[in-house]
């Protein structure tokens, strides 16, 4: 390990935080890179499966607070992009590469929004497991990052109540209405565990991330503490979760819970998943359709810029 | 129908199709900020919308509240104009439809601010702020595209060129629009559409935009409820789940 | 449920979901032939949907006729595979998606009307000289653009590449289905599969097309009700009148 | 006039019919392309304001009534274009006409389909009209174009009782089924009257058609039939014309009606319509969109032409 390494390594195990201007390893650069802007594309990319919705939203309340929710998603990725920028790549660049396939995105968005029930376990279940993964994040060594996650963390734990809220109504109305919701949990919750990762016994990284302090619990005990918050709240909604192995387990303190479908998720990460496709052609034609305007936008300051340079 | 009842569901169904309009491009928009103004944007329009039509559905006193009228109703009983209704084209159209529709709005409702009814008001009062930024945002954008490249100028006339046609019947009073007129409400219509051809005027040069004449034909119904064929799609897509699940809460 | 109800349900949603998409396309197709040649099949599907549906509602006993399937489920009620609601696309997915679910109804209605169930079969002998006629217009057209100019060649193998994973949820069968094959009623998925396959790639060697792989990752959930995004818009559009006019004799 | 002509006319007089094949003045075969290729086009973008409300048709029963009729018009089209194409004209270059905006279709097609009861209204009053135009054409002098008229015919008057019988439905349901007839007739019923042309006083070009026996009757005299057919349906049906001025004329044994909104006919006509440009558009991008399978199916034939040739 080099000074300038060892050095770097000193002020993360004090907990000082690495700001854009300090030195820092090319290799830590890259995971903040990778990880930071994957972040950003999950913001992106996850307006649509709600866009999805947001036209048939059953009451102007519930589609106002969803369209404020999709707007606070756009900001996250806008900032997330920013934090990711100070470390010396642009926004463009970025969505290049999640347009060309290079980069990911979370794979929970490539299943599709079925019902409006949809709405609220996305809230509940999947701004429920991001919340988790983020907030120990907002401690985290990279500045930016910190500070963007705190930001995030904050509007995100708005979402997920609202999600909550939404499941409570159809809980609580038609028997119509209840199975919307059990379906949409059946068919989320999986999914949900699946964000943490993989298990900690093939997780690859894990220890230099834990090392940098940009991952600070492994994905078991995240995916355990999502499980554990999440199963009194099923129960209060009166809905099963669709675990025929999920039990408490005295003993650890926690929920056991079944096996999670591997081969499901690395199927969904490989392409496989049932909207894969057509998420990424959606940005993709955004993006391509868009290309006049923001072409016309820097075409309209260069000219100006002009006429005040030659006034 | 109460005059005042239908001049209200014709201001609340305008912002309510727009803003519906508009939330189909979530996340589909050409650029991130432009994703979060679109959204903002829908979210104003939809704000709106549920105070005129509130509004609306206690003056009526049959009970009818926001979702009852929005979704409740079927196309020949919505009263908003055909420009709202028009569909999201490409941006160049998203973007002069609400251009169009902000000029429109913004001389209409601080008209309404100065109105002699306290409530219409108050409602017109706080809608102007917003209003007031979507006008300044829908121009500066087609100043932008306008005067922008060969390509986005031409884009830019064409949607102009085409939604021409709608932008007349706001100003065609009928008898509804008049009485609101004669009760000191609603602004004159003369001077509604000279205010509005003149902001579009000064911007269509400065964009070095052509703009279309003023006394070209005008389609009109939309106010009356005789609508182009795209609301009903519209209102089928919006209205699915208060229809499919009659009585249930949300 | 009881599985040939349930069976039966796929069935028509097929045939009815398919005719659907078929019937957005009227007036729109690429010449005055296949515009006919398209509503004409989409009136076949809606005709053999409306006797299965029929059936289905009788076995059921609860009093729903078929427009009461057609009209009053929501998605997650219907049964089709995913294959036919997938949106129509360029003419090459229209066609291709045509060619995919033809071959296969050819081979299970084929099978049906030889079956022990003796309404099942007469409706399926009766439908059977539709398809027929419809496989052989559909696999003929794939011949004749897959060995067209490069262009064509290009969209339908583009076409057949991406609407291939929505082929394979035929031939998974269920317990429903088990039990109809058990039945004497549906035939054997693998003979199913093996016909389908071999047709399928008799049709693609003639069309010069590359036969993607029938090992390849097979998407499904619509016979048991978990759909794409697309099936919503689809009955949201369909329902409408239904939905919205309660009770109302049409 | 010369010989050819005299005699030409003098066939037409005693009421012999012209075949392909026959001598005819260069515009009588112009007229007749006009008119033979303008009611094609009609029967075209007919299917449109149809097909806006298949997919929404509101019984299975009635969807696929309203396919079939759909289908039938696209054979109409078929037959007409045939019957043109006898005069030496392919259906490419009538199509190019259209498409182009130089040929003309039924400008009635340019209104737009509001409702269901709009499917009834058309059947009804605009395929109600389009019969009586037609009938007389049965009897025209050119062969071609008579038969195909006797199909056309034919089907029309299904359609036209399919029509009455939608609004008949409409007119013995619930009170917004039977607005719903009403606002229809209300926004057909003058559209429907202009589709027999100008007034007599203002038609150009009739006396001629009419001594070729390709018009048999005025505009005036058959619009004078549509009414009078329509009133008592109109009656039994229990709904109102909306014209205050229509009354019946003891006198002339027919009912006097009010007069029509000319400037309105003509602003359709000059593609001020409330659907001129949608209609248009949507059969050009039909068109163009289909070119690719167009070509294809013609090199597949002669590349298979070639095979045979070479074997």
């Amino acid at each position: 390990m080099s000074a300038e390494e060892r050095a770097f390594q000193a002020r993360i195990d004090d907990g000082i935080r690495i700001e854009p201007k300090d030195w820092m390893p090319e290799a830590y650069r890259k995971t903040l890179i990778r990880q930071i802007s994957q972040h950003a594309h999950s913001e992106i990319v996850g307006q649509l499966p709600e866009g999805n919705w947001v036209t048939r939203a059953p009451t102007l309340k519930r589609k106002s607070i969803l369209l404020a929710k999709i707007q606070d998603e756009a900001g996250h990725g806008l900032y997330l992009y920013s934090a990711a920028e100070t470390l010396g790549v642009s926004r463009d660049e970025l969505l290049q590469a999640l347009h060309s396939g290079k980069a990911k995105y979370s794979s929970i968005f490539n299943y599709p929004t079925l019902s409006w029930a949809d709405m609220g376990a996305i809230g509940w279940l999947v701004d429920g497991s991001a919340i988790i993964n983020q907030i120990p994040l907002c401690r985290c060594s990279y500045g930016p990052y910190s500070r963007a996650m705190i930001r995030v963390c904050k509007e995100e734990s708005f979402h997920a109540r609202q999600g909550y809220d939404i499941m409570l109504a159809l809980c609580n109305g038609t028997a119509e209405q209840k199975a919307m919701a059990q379906d949409a949990l059946n068919r989320w919750w999986w999914p949900s565990l699946m964000m943490f990762g993989p298990s900690d016994a093939n997780s690859v990284n894990s220890a230099q991330s834990t090392q940098w302090r940009i991952k600070l619990f492994s994905n078991d005990e995240l995916r355990q503490r999502m499980v554990d918050q999440t199963v009194p709240q099923a129960e209060f909604l009166g809905l099963t979760i669709p675990d025929p192995d999920l039990k408490w387990n005295a003993e650890r303190g926690h929920y056991d819970f079944g096996e999670i479908d591997w081969a499901e998720f690395h199927a969904v990460l490989q392409g496989n998943g049932p909207c894969n496709r057509e998420r990424l052609r959606t940005r993709v034609k955004a993006w391509d359709d868009g290309q006049w305007f923001r072409d016309a936008l820097v075409a309209h300051a260069e000219k100006h810029a002009t006429d005040k340079a030659a006034a | 129908m109460d005059a005042k009842v239908q001049y209200l569901l014709r201001l609340g169904d305008n912002a309510l199709v727009l803003s519906q309009r508009l939330s189909e491009l979530c996340g589909k928009g050409p650029a991130l900020e432009e994703d979060m103004a679109l959204t903002n944007v829908a979210l104003d329009l939809l704000g709106q919308a549920r105070l005129w039509l509130t509004h609306a559905g206690e003056l009526e006193g049959r009970g009818r509240d926001e979702d009852a009228l929005a979704y409740l109703r079927d196309a020949h009983d919505f009263h908003n104009v055909l420009l709202v209704e028009q569909p999201n084209g490409n941006y160049a159209h998203t973007l002069v439809r609400q251009f169009y529709f902000d000029a429109w709005h913004y001389f209409q409702v601080g008209a309404l601010a100065q109105s002699a009814d306290v409530r219409i008001a108050e409602i017109a009062a706080k809608s102007l702020k917003e209003i007031t930024y979507h006008l300044r945002r829908s121009g500066d954008l087609v100043v932008r595209l306008g005067d922008g490249t060969a390509l986005s100028h031409e884009y830019t006339q064409t949607a102009a060129d085409e939604l021409w046609m709608y932008t007349g019947e706001a100003f065609q009073y009928d008898a509804i629009d008049e009485q609101m007129a004669a009760a000191g409400i609603a602004p004159p219509a003369a001077t509604l559409r000279a205010q509005w051809l003149a902001h579009v005027g000064d911007i269509f040069a400065e964009a070095t935009l052509a703009m279309p004449s003023p006394d070209a034909w005008m389609q009109k119904g939309g106010k009356t409820g005789r609508h182009s064929e795209h609301l009903g799609y519209l209102l089928a897509e919006m209205q699915f789940l208060q229809r499919a699940y009659p009585g249930a809460a949300w």
